[in-house]
């Protein structure tokens, strides 16, 4: 059988030592009555026959065309490295780093990743880390609960449909009030996005303050890859960042494995969820890691802890400073740089023709109301090798999202129209200009 | 080791090269002040500082790894391959919520199902949703499943969740944090749910139960029947932990125990690896009658062999943004695919005889926590060593010397200087002679030399680490400003 | 610059350090005249340019079509574990382990592979490695040349084309009698190959004995695969054995790299060319592993070394090492069997409306003369996603070997219909079958 | 550690599974007697087993590797990716010798073109091969072209080969593999070709001369001019020697200085991975009145941008199977076109500048060979430490415990007690000052405690190994029988 090398002497010779006759008498505590008598689980494949099914399976997708799909996921590069380093057994074989004295690999990466993460956000502190982004707000949501003992959670309209959904349901049994509102007073928090879901800039400076000043928490939801150019969660006075981290070096990989973003000021560290490790010495003072404060941690706290996470996305963080070490200092400005470029050129050349609704800035991602159903220039286009956006109102629909919605501004989207429109630094030149030219032909 | 933080500046490993795009200022009044003083390094800087990195850890790849609950198995090489196809890895998930792409999502949708077909018919459940991202948050789904079926029945009044006094952590944590109380009922002296016990707290105001099985002594609750049916007569919701399937499965099934409600571990029981900590993936199962409330969207096959989507009448919702850990979703369906149907029973049957064999080896040194045949770990103790101050710690810390990953160690909770071991049915014989042997040598010179012991390890990278420190000084970011040490 | 760490400051002090004032004045000793002017080296590009390019070309390659070709080249699996271990950068970026205190994994892993040829081979002993099949059969012709001081060197009809050409273009200098001949008197060796290259399998006990009675030694080549089942060359009583090891673990890569196997009577090791690993001890006591008999070599022995090779296939060494770990001993016999077995269905179908012109037995692969043209067949099966096989005229023009040829039998081959096709263990049923069906069709 | 046939018998990792498709059994009279001995090991094994091997090596990945005259520079790790694309690498390389498949190359074909067209421009020659298989091997096919060109001019005389005493072992060993006489040119005081010597050697019956430039003392061949013009005089070939090509490439090429033929070594100048030894690949060049003798096929591209096959005239034949190290060239050719025009100028010059850097901090302890500026290595000596009985090798011993591969030793063979020292271009001047400040640690601990470093290296998997011993019991091959040992 695949992976077991227990041979029928070993098995002899070791239930000889248990003192059973055969393998089914350690089963004897399962009452025969409830024994499985039939399943249908297939015979075996072999790993040719796997590989080859597979493969087949994987070319029914389609990934060779141009996209510009974006909504909160985006197409960035991944370096080399990234997977090379990363798919390392001694990283991707290990686990929770419970005996730091043999995972010194897994614990010196955590640091540099809490490192790297609030350098990027300038936070003071991170975690290491959480499943995604939107469980990652869900978590900051019930920091900021903790941290106030209030129950009102005020989310500033314009964050990605998905995400809201996913608090709700993460939410429902909690006698939580989530509304739409930039009111401060009262609330355990206000989110806000920035880019929002419709790809507006927002400066959240003012609303930190005001957020300050009646005890609320301001949660600002980042896109790792703006804040090459973006101000900064820290700089606005967030008091938790969180974001969605798969651009940091992470495979779209049809929904995941993601990486949940999360850093917050100093001072609600201990109420903070997560794995955190610390700088500590060893018995002859070498400096060594840890995790530390795991009291805040299920495996201590149980019922009490501020988390129930366990397994988190170790490997995926680990991904993300590698990419961030990778491109740096100078290469993460780089890229968003040239994403904004590259959006500002093609909105530029499609406001020609067809309105950007777009209430403000953007970085990389932007609105056209089309004068057709976005979903017929997408079919039209795809002909042409061109996946030429996300279908606003479907994606809308799909979230239970009230439509049309609105932005901070009071903007509303979600007509039949609405295409929303991302831009990556793996976009050239003449595939925007394929872009542009294919929309003109298609609703002129 | 120096931090990448440290390594001297100003270079540039990754370009876009000359800035052949010609560039548009970005808004001053959104710009930030400075750049993030991320790492300057050269490319060769970061290949060797994580070769080095990793070479300062143990993993399955290099060591026996027998940390009892979370089944360190042999994570295949082909599932990682076959999880890194273009046409996964590169699959927009945008697509799944509109329409007019389905069409280029349907080996995916495909995928999904089949694994989702999978999972129901190797658990006895009805119907199986992949969203949940790991084990804790299947168990948070399931949590919120069993709430949403209660409100659904106006069943207001239910807000407690009985959970045995040897539950993983993540049990108590995901009912608290779902809302509701917990009740803890304690194990008896057999190492199973006391029954008596259980009966008592028992009552209307219950929503559920979570139950572990085998449970985190290794044990199968053997009143299981009657436990459902007391569950059931009082209209509580039974949930099951899947983290210990790889203890039962193929020699019965959850649903046919008369669990409601489960999650599975895929990186434990389908052999995905644990990437230092995760990712894994928990994918959420339950019964006919908690069928409408699973996350959506939900996979179904039309009848023209198109997969398309469909959201539960009642559904909780969304718990990930899509379809849950797709890329890890790939893997277990490789694994289920090799196994097959003989496989999968196999994989249990052996777990099992190695845990037992291992327990058979050591039980008259290391006083077992239940003396008892057990299923696919162990839990032994390292109390007969506390007269020589020697603990479970240290025994830890001295197999680290030895070339071999410790055993969890201080959990269960139920257990004294529990020592937890889960060999997994990917070991051989000979390693876990190996295994046993060094056990046995340890416990010889606990008592000969304990001084020896308690020095342990020496042979890795650092030695045993102040952690009180840590916690004091909370130095968890590398500041800028801060020069090389 | 890409890879390059050396900053501008860096520079300005290493050059203070050396005393010159620029880096210019590092290259005072190239004549000023012979410096470079201008070159037409295109400007650098990214890592996403480079990947975007070199991506598209390599999807104007066809490699998803169902494929007979082998010709001495084989699409047989490649375990996912092979790939996974030898891609280790401390395996992939080390070099000739001069220094065996730092180079065991290495060491260890050539005298392993060492071992697994010699039981593949049931020969003595193996050096690791040569370049390819063909430049080991050159050196095992130079081997037999050095022991028996004849020039003569006969070939049984049969030998790999390209072999043959390789042979002959690399002895050019040397003044060596190439033959075609079975006959052992006065000659350096006979070089047998089976399977030959029509396919037909030959047992060389015979020629063998006959060899050792006239003091010539007799070189097998052999296809590593067919040693599954196969007589080996040890059995036959060959004095060198030598064969393309690209079978064993090794992509086809459109043609390299690749493996030259040479294993030898233990008598020969002296002469013998290429590395060899020896165990030893060190100076605790403990095992370790040297390259032994350098003295053979060119960097020791020079002009009066065995061989001039240097750089080897190590690494492909060890991949081919890491497949016969994995496929073990029952593995390799159920790949050949398998490969065996649907060889000769597809033979059985084939054979009801086509000659299979083979003279003997055959392992994978084998000739049928079709009514047209060969190139024809494969043109109209190329549109059903079929390469249906090897035009064999095609390939004998190309190695200048003269059309029709012979086999040891005297059977001829290279008439326009004669296609060679070869059977690998992925090849599935339903393949072979529309292959049948395609062949059928095609002709009637 | 344990050999891998060492260990357990009797499982499989691999298996096809059930035996699905209908046996034919094999032909008794030619079949094995017994399955090979190979090892029956679990997957599990073989993974451990190889991840531990590597374990035991180091490479340019983890450490700093200065090994003279092997320019171990950084492998860009996008190069290994772009070369394991599918699109190349289950190409099958028979389509080459079939028009009816041709158009299944396209992309191959233009690869191979564009490389070929790129070696041609770096080097200055007019055509480039790359079907030679390593460097020594582009050595081989130089020297048959050689043969070939006096051949078909009826020069039948010449058969001498000129090498200077500096030169890498493979000159005069391919010289005389391929059937020519090898004569021994000495070097001057300089360390440059001693240009009366040549003379003096030089006759009608010298039909080539093989040079190296840099040559192995890291010194440009200043009379190259003069000695290509004698060469010429005589119709001698002038041959280049391309494993120094990383010192001068941008800054000369070979075609412009004289030569007439000359290999590449893509694994040194243009980054491939050495893989353990190899592979390499060693393209050959010629110019103009070369090229009708070139290894055929080559790749020419028709009007209609169509690439196509080509036989010179002349042609020596086939060295090759096919068009040589095809998955090496892929990786080359990406090298080339991320470096680009101003990147592989700078190579050189960042190269020449590292080893002068070290040649300046270590000349006045490390007696230089030539005390003169270098290009790309520099070769040092341990005679200086002649008295304290410490040698060459003792410092390489040494800097394997100091985190370092050793230099190259004993070589060049003109240079007593060499130390031949090439950092390359992709090492920081961090690693540079390391690297120094531990020879100087070293020469200081020679001076001081002879003993502890001739006891190096102390940290490694082994110490020091018995090389005798090895040789006298030549234990190559583990026999079947021997049991664990
Ligand atoms: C018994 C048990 N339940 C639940 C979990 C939680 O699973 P995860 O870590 O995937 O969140 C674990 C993990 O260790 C476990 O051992
Ligand atoms: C100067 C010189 N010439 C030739 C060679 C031979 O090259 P290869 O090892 O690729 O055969 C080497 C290799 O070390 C060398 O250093």
């Amino acid at each position: 059988m695949a992976w077991i090398p227990t041979t029928k002497n070993d098995e002899q010779e070791m239930l000889k030592t248990i003192g059973v006759p055969y393998i089914e008498s350690l089963f004897q505590d399962i009452p025969q009555s409830l024994r499985l008598k039939l399943w249908k689980i297939p015979e075996a494949l072999s790993e040719i026959e796997t590989y080859q099914r597979l493969e087949s399976l994987s070319r029914k997708n389609e990934v060779n065309a141009i996209s510009f799909i974006g909504g909160g996921f985006y197409d960035h590069y991944i370096p080399a490295v990234v997977d090379y380093l990363s798919q390392r057994g001694e990283f991707s074989t290990t686990y929770t780093p419970y005996q730091p004295e043999c995972s010194q690999g897994t614990l010196q990466s955590i640091y540099e990743y809490q490192t790297a993460l609030c350098r990027l956000t300038d936070m003071e502190v991170a975690n290491a880390s959480l499943y995604d982004g939107g469980t990652a707000l869900f978590e900051a949501v019930m920091l900021s609960v903790r941290v106030t003992g209030r129950r009102k959670i005020h989310i500033i309209p314009g964050l990605n449909p998905i995400y809201e959904q996913m608090l709700r349901t993460h939410t429902a049994n909690l006698d939580l009030e989530l509304e739409y509102s930039d009111d401060s007073t009262n609330c355990a928090c206000i989110i806000a996005a920035t880019p929002d879901f419709f790809g507006n800039l927002h400066d959240l400076t003012d609303i930190a303050q005001k957020c300050h000043s009646e005890g609320a928490l301001l949660i600002v939801q980042f896109y790792p890859i703006s804040l090459g150019l973006m101000k900064t969660p820290g700089e606005m006075g967030a008091d938790i960042a969180v974001g969605e981290g798969q651009s940091l070096g992470l495979p779209l990989g049809f929904g995941g494995p993601y990486l949940g973003l999360f850093a917050a000021k100093k001072e609600y560290i201990r109420k903070m969820p997560g794995r955190i490790c610390a700088i500590t010495v060893d018995k002859q003072g070498q400096r060594g890691f840890v995790l530390t404060l795991q009291t805040r941690e299920q495996h201590i706290r149980r019922e009490k802890a501020m988390s129930n996470v366990c397994s988190n996305q170790a490997l995926c963080a680990l991904r993300a400073l590698i990419y961030l070490c990778e491109v740096g200092k100078k290469g993460l400005t780089e890229i968003a740089q040239d994403c904004f470029s590259k959006t500002e050129y093609l909105k530029q050349q499609l406001s020609t023709f067809v309105p950007i609704i777009n209430s403000r800035p953007t970085f990389n991602e932007f609105i056209i109301r089309l004068p057709i159903p976005a979903e017929k220039l997408i079919q039209t286009l795809k002909i042409k090798g061109i996946l030429a956006g996300i279908p606003l109102k479907s994606l809308l629909e799909h979230c239970k999202t009230e439509i049309p919605c609105k932005d901070w501004s009071g903007t509303t989207y979600g007509e039949d129209g609405d295409l929303l429109i991302a831009v990556t630094e793996k976009r050239t030149r003449e595939e925007l200009d394929k872009l542009v030219e294919a929309i003109r032909t298609s609703i002129s | 080791m120096e931090l990448i933080f440290e390594k001297c500046n100003h270079r540039q490993a990754f370009s876009l090269g000359k800035e052949f795009f010609p560039k548009t200022e970005f808004l001053q009044a959104l710009q930030r002040k400075t750049p993030a003083e991320l790492p300057e390094v050269s490319e060769l800087d970061v290949v060797r500082h994580f070769t080095h990195l990793s070479r300062r850890n143990i993993g399955v790849d290099t060591n026996f790894y027998p940390l009892g609950s979370c089944t360190m198995k042999y994570n295949p090489k082909i599932a990682d391959v076959v999880s890194s196809f273009k046409g996964f890895t590169q699959l927009h998930p945008q697509f799944l919520y509109s329409e007019v792409y389905h069409e280029h999502i349907q080996g995916a949708l495909e995928l999904v199902y089949g694994l989702e077909q999978l999972l129901s018919e190797i658990s006895g459940m009805k119907a199986v949703s992949l969203q949940p991202m790991a084990g804790a948050h299947g168990e948070l789904t399931g949590v919120l499943i069993i709430s949403a079926y209660h409100k659904y029945y106006k069943n207001t009044h239910k807000k407690t969740i009985l959970i045995p006094d040897s539950a993983h952590g993540t049990n108590p944590a995901s009912a608290a944090i779902a809302g509701f109380q917990v009740q803890e009922i304690p194990s008896n002296s057999q190492g199973t749910l006391d029954l008596n016990s259980f009966r008592e707290a028992m009552n209307d105001n219950v929503a559920g139960i979570m139950l572990t099985c085998p449970n985190t002594h290794g044990l199968f609750e053997t009143d299981i029947q009657e436990i459902a049916d007391i569950a059931h007569k009082h209209d509580a919701i039974l949930y099951y932990d899947g983290a210990n399937l790889n203890a039962i499965m193929g020699q019965c099934r959850p649903g046919d125990l008369g669990f409601d409600v489960m999650h599975f571990n895929l990186h434990k029981t389908f052999g995905t690896p644990h990437g230092m900590g995760g990712p894994g993936s928990g994918p959420v199962g339950v019964n006919e009658r908690l069928l409408e409330f699973l996350p959506g969207p939900r996979i179904i096959k039309e009848n023209d062999g198109k997969f398309n989507l469909e959201y539960p009448k009642n559904s909780i919702g969304k718990v990930a943004p899509f379809l849950g850990h797709f890329l890890i979703a790939v893997r277990a369906y490789v694994y289920i695919l090799m196994q097959g149907s003989e496989g999968l029973k196999e994989v249990s049957q052996k777990a099992v005889l190695n845990a037992n064999y291992i327990l058979a080896r050591l039980h008259s040194v290391f006083l077992p926590a239940y003396d008892r045949l057990c299923m696919h770990e162990c839990v032994l103790s390292a109390m007969p060593f506390h007269d020589y101050g020697v603990h479970a710690l240290d025994f830890a810390k001295a197999l680290l010397d030895r070339g071999f990953h410790a055993p969890t160690v201080y959990f269960p909770l139920t257990v004294k200087e529990a020592l937890m071991i889960e060999p997994t049915e990917t070991e051989s014989k000979e390693t876990l002679d190996q295994f046993c042997d060094t056990m046995l040598d340890l416990a010889e010179l606990a008592r000969q030399n304990p001084e020896k012991l308690k020095e342990a390890p020496t042979t890795t990278p650092v030695r045993r680490l102040d952690e009180v420190k840590a916690a004091k000084e909370l130095n968890v970011v590398r500041s800028v400003s801060k020069l090389k040490e």
